[in-house]
C-alpha cells in the first residue's frame, strides 16, 4: 500500500475511531463524581479486614491478588521471551563475550565511578524500604523491585570490569526472577492447604501500622519484589550483553 | 471543564495511532504505542477520581475519610507492568529487526507479502 | 476438592521452578516437566468439563465471596464451554510438546517455560468470570505468543511477523481496556456477572454500545476477523510448528468465544432489543471474513501461510455460528471448532513432517521433488477432506448444525458462503497435496535446476521420525472419530443452550443458585440437504485442485478473459497484505470505526 | 477539577504529542522520559501515589533506559556496517 493509501485509510478510520471513543466517554459520570461501591467497599475494608493501612496494597495483594499473580507472571514472560528472542547472537556468528577479553572500564572517570558505587547503599536500603513497607505507604513490590534492580545495575556500572562473569550471572538474575514467581504461585497454594482457596490470607494479620501486619501482604510483596529485580535484570543485562557482544566482535 | 481528562484520554490514543502508522522507525514506533497505552492509564484513573477525596492509604488520615477509588489504581498499576514487559519484547524484536534488515524502517522491511 | 485454581496454577510453578534452576536443567528434564505439568491441566480441565455440564461452577480466589451484593475477589465462573475449550487448549499443548521433541535448539528451558505460560494464559481465559481477570490472562497469553512467534529469530519472516503480531495485538488489548475503564465507570464492577446485573438499570446510550464495540474488536483483532486479520498469516507462516498447531488450533478461537462470553454474561440483558443489529453486523463480518480467508488461502504457495489463511477463513464461519445468537447457532460453532481444530493441527503437523523431510514449505519448490511421502500425503488429505466438512468428520456434523441455525434466522443465503469458504479451503489442500505428494502440476515433476539442491544434499533425513508421526496421525484420528461419538451433537447442544442463557449463569455467579435443568436434545440426525451441500462442497475443493493443477492447459479466449478478470479482482486483495505494520494499524483503525458505525446504525 | 489537575492534564496532552512527533529515537527518549514524569505528577494530582511511583521507575526511568540499550546496540551495528564498507 502507498504511503498516501495508507494515510487516506488512517484519516478516515481516525475520524470514525475518534467519533466512537468521545460517543462512548459522553457516558462516563463527570469527572469526581464516581460513586462505585466496588471500590469504596474495598477501601473501606482493607483495614478492618486485614490491619493494612494501604488499601491499594490490599486490593492488589489480597482482593485481587490473582489478578496481580497473572501480572507477574507476564513480566516473567517477558523476561524469558527476551532471553529467547536475543538468544542467537549469544550461540551465532557474534563471538560471545570471554570474561578477560572485555576488561574495559565502563565509566569514564575513577572520580564518576566512586560516586556510582556510593549511590548503590542509599538505592538498595530505599528499594528494600519500598518493598517491606508496601502494605502500610505507597509503594510495594514492583516500586521496590525496580529500585532494588537499579542498585544493583548501579554495581555493575560501578564496576572496574565490564565483566559480566561475577557482577551478572544469568543463573542468578534467572534464579531470582523464578523463585519470586514460583513463590508467589506456592504462596497461593499455601492458601488452598492452610485455609481453604488460592491465595487466601493463612498467616496472623497483626496490629495496624506495624512493619509485621496485613497476613500474608508483606510476604507477596518480597515475592513481587525478588522477581521483579530479577526479571528486569535479565532484559536489561541481554540488552547490555548484545552491546557487549558488538564489541567484541569488533576487536 | 469536566470532560477535559477523557478528552485528553482519547487524544492520547489518537496521536499515538497516528504516531504507529506514519513511523519511520521501529524504536519510535514502539514509543508511541506506549502513548497510546498512557491514554488508558489517564482513562482509568479518572474515572476512579472523586472529588476532594484522598488516596486511599490510611496511615495518617482517618478511615472515615472519602477515597478515591483503590480499583482504578490497581488496574493501572497492572497497566503499567504490562506496558514495561511489551516495550521490552518488541525491543528485543526491533534489535534482530535491525540484525537482518539492516534498517529500522519498515517501510524497507517486507519479508512477507501476499 | 477444586481443581479450578490448580489448572493455572500448576503450570506457572512448573514454569517458575524450570527457570529457577535454569542453569541446571537439560532439555530431557525441561520436557518431562513441561509435559507432565500439561497433562495434569489436561486431568483438570476435563474433571472441570464432566463437572460442569450440569452448570456454571464458581471459584472465588482469595476466598473472598459475594459480601452484600458486591464480588468482592476475582472469579473464576466455569461453564462446559469454558472448561471444554481449556481442554482443547490443554490436549493440543500436549501434541505440540511431543512434536517439540525433534526441535534440537529449544534453548531449554526457555522454550518449555514459555510454552506453559502460554497454557495457563489461554485456560485462565477460558475459565475466569472477571472481565479484568480476562485481560489479564489474554496479556500473559498475548506475550508468551510474540516471544513463541519470533522464536525463529535467525529468519527474515519470524521477525517481521512477531512484531506485526505484537503490535497489532497490543492495540487490541488497549481496545479492550479503554472497554473495561467504560463499563467499570458506568456499573463500577469488574465481575461478568454482576455487570450483567448492573447494566440494565443506567441509561441505554452510547457508552454501553461503544463499551462492546471496543471489547468486541479487541477480542476480533485476536481472533483475525477482516479487517483486523493482516497479522495472522504474518505470526502463524513464521512460528515454529508445534507452536502453530496451538495459534490456529485453539488461540483464534479464543477470540470468538470471548465475545459470545461477555454478549451472554455481560451485554445481553442491557442490549438485548438490539439483538437483530448485532446478529446483521456480525454476520456480514463473518462471511467478509470467511471469504478473505478463503481466497487468499488458494493464491499461496508458501504450505503453512495457506493454513494460516484457512484459519482465519474458518474463524469467519465460527463468528456467523456466534452471531446467530442461538442455541443451533453456537452449538454448530463450537462442534466445528473442537473438529476443525483437530484437523488443522493434524495439517499442521503434517507441514510440518514435510519441512522437516523436504527442507521447504514452499509448492512450487516441493513439486520438484516429485511423488514421495505416501503416509504424510494420506494424513494431508485427511486434513482436506476435514475442512471439505465431509461425513464422517466432525466438521459436517458442526457446519450442518450450523446451516439449520442460518435457515431458522432467515440467513439461508450465508450457507452459500459456508460452501464457497470450505471449498476454496478444501481445494487449495488438495491442491497441495497435488504437488507435494504426487508432483502433478506445472507440467509435472521437472529436474531441479542446478542452484536448487535436492532435500538429501540438504541434509534431509531420509525418515519422519515417530514423534513427529505418531501426534500427526492421533490428531487426524481425532478430527474423524469425533464426528463419531454417540450423543456428541446433544451435548453440545445442551451446553450451547446454558452458554447462551445469560441470567442464570448471573444467578449461580451472584446467589449460588442451582442451574435450571434443561431437556436433553433429541437425537439429533443431519438433514439431507446437509449430505447435498457436503457433495456441492466436495465437488467445489475438486474443482479449485484441478484449476490450480491443470488449469494452465486450458486455453482459449474465454479462459483467458475469466483469468484476466479474476487477476483484477485478485490482485489489489493480495496487495493489501503487504507486511507493513503501519498499513496493518491503519486498517485496524478504520475497523474499529467501521464496527463502531455499523452498531451504531443496527442499535440504535 | 484543581488547578494543578487541569496542568497537568494539558503538560500530558502536549507531552503525548511531542513524543509522537519526536522522529529520532534518541531525542523521543528523552521526551519520553519528560512525558513519564509529567504522567507521575498527574497521577498523583489524581490521588494515586503507588501509581505514580511506578510510573516514575517506569516511565521516567526504565523504559528510556530499555530504549537507550537497545539503540546504543543499534548505532554500533550501523557504525561497523560503515567501517566494513
Amino acid at each position: 500500500m502507498s504511503e498516501r493509501l495508507r494515510l487516506t485509510v488512517f484519516a478516515a478510520g481516525v475520524v470514525g475511531f475518534g467519533a466512537v471513543l468521545v460517543w462512548g466517554l459522553a457516558g462516563l459520570p463527570s469527572f469526581g463524581d464516581f460513586d462505585g461501591r466496588y471500590g469504596q467497599y474495598l477501601a473501606h475494608a482493607a483495614v478492618p479486614e486485614r490491619h493494612a493501612t494501604s488499601a491499594v496494597a490490599v486490593t492488589t495483594l489480597d482482593f485481587r491478588g490473582f489478578d496481580t499473580l497473572i501480572e507477574e507472571f507476564i513480566l516473567f514472560t517477558a523476561a524469558v521471551g527476551v532471553v529467547v528472542l536475543l538468544r542467537v547472537q549469544r550461540a551465532g556468528e557474534e563471538v560471545p563475550a570471554e570474561p578477560d577479553a572485555v576488561r574495559q572500564p565502563t565509566a569514564h572517570s575513577g572520580s564518576l565511578r566512586s560516586v556510582i558505587t556510593a549511590l548503590v547503599g542509599p538505592f538498595l536500603l530505599l528499594g528494600l524500604a519500598i518493598v517491606v513497607h508496601g502494605h502500610l505507604t505507597p509503594g510495594g513490590g514492583f516500586q521496590g523491585g525496580v529500585i532494588l534492580m537499579a542498585a544493583l545495575f548501579l554495581v555493575y556500572l560501578g564496576g572496574t570490569h565490564m565483566r559480566l562473569g561475577p557482577f551478572r550471572p544469568l543463573a542468578a538474575t534467572e534464579a531470582s526472577e523464578g523463585v519470586g514467581a514460583a513463590g508467589f504461585a506456592l504462596i497461593g497454594l499455601g492458601g488452598i492447604v492452610v485455609a481453604g482457596a488460592y491465595l487466601e490470607n493463612f498467616l496472623p494479620f497483626g496490629r495496624v501500622s506495624n512493619l509485621v501486619s496485613g497476613g500474608d501482604i508483606p510476604l507477596l510483596n518480597i515475592a513481587v519484589g525478588l522477581e521483579v529485580m530479577g526479571a528486569l535484570l535479565v532484559v536489561l543485562g541481554e540488552f547490555l550483553d548484545q552491546r557487549l557482544l558488538m564489541r567484541k566482535g569488533r576487536l | 471543564m469536566s470532560f477535559l481528562p477523557y478528552a485528553v484520554a482519547a487524544w492520547l490514543f489518537v496521536i499515538g495511532l497516528y504516531g504507529i502508522v506514519t513511523s519511520r522507525n521501529l524504536v519510535h514506533l514502539i514509543v508511541c504505542l506506549s502513548v497510546v497505552q498512557s491514554s488508558t492509564y489517564v482513562l482509568l484513573l479518572a474515572v476512579g477520581y472523586r472529588t476532594n477525596a484522598t488516596a486511599p492509604i490510611f496511615a495518617d488520615i482517618s478511615t472515615s475519610r472519602s477515597v478515591v477509588d483503590p480499583i482504578v489504581a490497581t488496574l493501572t498499576l497492572t497497566d503499567v507492568v504490562v506496558e514495561a514487559t511489551v516495550v521490552a519484547l518488541l525491543l528485543a524484536l526491533a534489535v534482530q529487526a535491525h540484525r537482518r534488515f539492516g534498517t529500522l524502517d519498515p517501510n524497507e522491511m517486507g519479508a512477507l507479502r501476499g | 476438592m477444586d481443581v479450578a485454581p490448580l489448572a493455572v496454577a500448576v503450570p506457572l510453578l512448573a514454569a517458575g521452578l524450570l527457570t529457577a534452576i535454569a542453569t541446571r536443567v537439560n532439555r530431557w528434564f525441561a520436557e518431562v516437566v513441561a509435559v507432565a505439568a500439561t497433562l495434569a491441566v489436561v486431568t483438570f480441565c476435563a474433571i472441570l468439563l464432566v463437572r460442569t455440564t450440569s452448570g456454571a461452577e464458581v471459584y472465588w480466589f482469595g476466598g473472598w465471596e459475594m459480601h452484600r451484593g458486591i464480588a468482592v475477589g476475582v472469579s473464576f465462573a466455569v461453564d462446559a464451554f469454558g472448561a471444554g475449550l481449556a481442554t482443547l487448549c490443554s490436549v493440543l499443548m500436549v501434541a505440540a510438546l511431543v512434536l517439540m521433541w525433534r526441535y534440537r535448539e529449544t534453548d531449554p528451558p526457555h522454550f518449555q517455560t514459555l510454552m506453559l505460560l502460554f497454557l495457563s494464559g489461554m485456560v485462565g481465559f477460558c475459565l475466569s468470570g472477571d472481565l479484568f481477570n480476562m485481560f489479564v490472562f489474554f496479556e500473559l497469553m498475548s506475550v508468551a505468543a510474540f516471544a513463541l512467534a519470533g522464536y525463529k529469530i535467525d529468519e527474515d519472516e519470524a521477525v517481521e511477523g512477531s512484531l506485526n503480531f505484537a503490535v497489532t495485538n497490543t492495540i487490541g488489548s488497549f481496545l479492550i481496556l479503554t472497554g473495561i475503564a467504560l463499563v467499570y465507570g458506568r456499573t463500577g464492577a469488574l465481575n461478568l456477572a454482576q455487570i450483567s446485573e448492573a447494566l440494565p438499570n443506567g441509561p441505554s446510550d452510547g457508552l454501553l454500545v461503544v463499551a462492546f464495540c471496543l471489547l468486541a474488536a479487541g477480542f476480533f483483532v485476536k481472533a483475525a476477523v477482516v479487517p483486523f486479520h493482516f497479522w495472522l498469516a504474518d505470526a502463524y507462516a513464521v512460528a515454529p510448528t508445534p507452536v502453530c498447531l496451538l495459534f490456529a488450533g485453539a488461540m483464534s478461537e479464543l477470540g470468538i468465544y470471548a465475545v459470545g462470553r461477555i454478549w451472554f454474561d455481560g451485554f445481553a440483558d442491557a442490549l438485548a432489543v438490539h439483538a437483530d443489529g448485532l446478529r446483521a453486523v456480525l454476520v456480514i463480518a463473518g462471511c467478509l471474513t470467511a471469504l478473505v480467508g478463503g481466497v487468499m488461502c488458494v493464491l499461496q504457495d508458501h504450505i503453512k501461510r495457506l493454513l494460516a489463511f484457512a484459519t482465519i477463513a474458518y474463524v469467519g464461519l465460527f463468528l456467523i455460528g456466534l452471531a446467530l445468537l442461538t442455541t443451533d447457532g453456537i452449538a454448530g460453532a463450537a462442534v466445528y471448532i473442537v473438529a476443525d481444530g483437530l484437523g488443522k493441527a493434524a495439517l499442521f503437523g503434517a507441514a510440518g513432517i514435510v519441512q522437516h523431510r523436504r527442507r521447504s514449505v514452499s509448492q512450487r519448490r516441493l513439486r520438484c521433488y516429485g511423488p514421495g511421502l505416501p503416509f504424510t500425503g494420506a494424513l494431508w488429505v485427511v486434513g482436506a477432506l476435514s475442512f471439505a466438512a465431509l461425513p464422517p468428520f466432525g466438521t459436517f456434523l458442526g457446519k450442518s448444525l450450523l446451516e439449520e441455525g442460518l435457515v431458522k434466522e432467515g440467513y439461508g443465503w450465508v450457507i452459500a458462503v459456508l460452501i464457497v469458504t470450505s471449498a476454496l479451503t478444501a481445494g487449495a489442500v488438495l491442491r497441495a497435496a497435488g504437488g507435494i505428494f504426487l508432483g502433478w502440476g506445472a507440467g509435472g515433476p521437472r529436474k531441479a535446476t542446478e542452484e536448487e539442491t535436492s532435500p538429501e544434499e540438504e541434509g534431509a533425513p531420509e525418515r519422519t521420525p515417530a514423534v513427529l508421526f505418531i501426534p500427526t496421525v492421533l490428531l487426524a484420528m481425532g478430527a474423524l472419530a469425533i464426528g463419531l461419538v454417540p450423543g456428541l451433537v446433544e451435548a453440545f447442544e445442551g451446553a450451547a443452550e446454558r452458554f447462551a442463557d445469560g441470567s442464570s449463569y448471573v444467578a449461580t455467579v451472584l446467589r449460588g443458585a442451582d442451574a435450571p435443568a434443561i431437556e436433553a436434545a433429541p437425537s439429533y440426525s443431519a438433514p439431507m440437504s446437509a449430505y447435498v451441500y457436503s457433495a456441492l462442497t466436495l465437488a467445489g475443493a475438486l474443482l479449485v485442485a484441478a484449476l490450480g493443477l491443470f488449469g494452465y492447459r486450458i486455453q482459449g479466449s474465454i479462459a483467458g478473459a475469466v483469468t484476466r478478470v479474476g487477476q483484477r479482482v485478485v490482485a489489489p486483495m493480495r496487495a493489501l497484505h503487504s507486511g507493513h505494520i503501519g498499513d496493518y494499524v491503519a486498517w485496524l483503525v478504520a475497523g474499529v470505526a467501521l464496527l463502531g458505525g455499523s452498531f451504531a446504525i443496527a442499535l440504535q | 477539577m484543581t488547578v494543578v489537575q487541569i496542568a497537568a492534564l494539558i503538560a500530558v496532552a502536549f507531552g503525548g504529542t511531542a513524543v509522537v512527533l519526536a522522529r529520532d529515537p534518541a531525542r523521543q527518549a528523552l521526551v519520553a522520559s519528560v512525558y513519564g514524569l509529567a504522567l507521575a505528577v498527574l497521577f498523583l494530582a489524581f490521588q494515586a501515589p503507588d501509581v505514580a511511583l511506578s510510573q516514575i521507575v517506569v516511565g521516567a526511568v526504565g523504559l528510556p533506559a530499555m530504549i537507550m540499550f537497545a539503540l546504543r546496540k543499534i548505532i554500533r551495528r550501523e557504525e561497523v556496517d560503515r567501517e566494513e564498507r
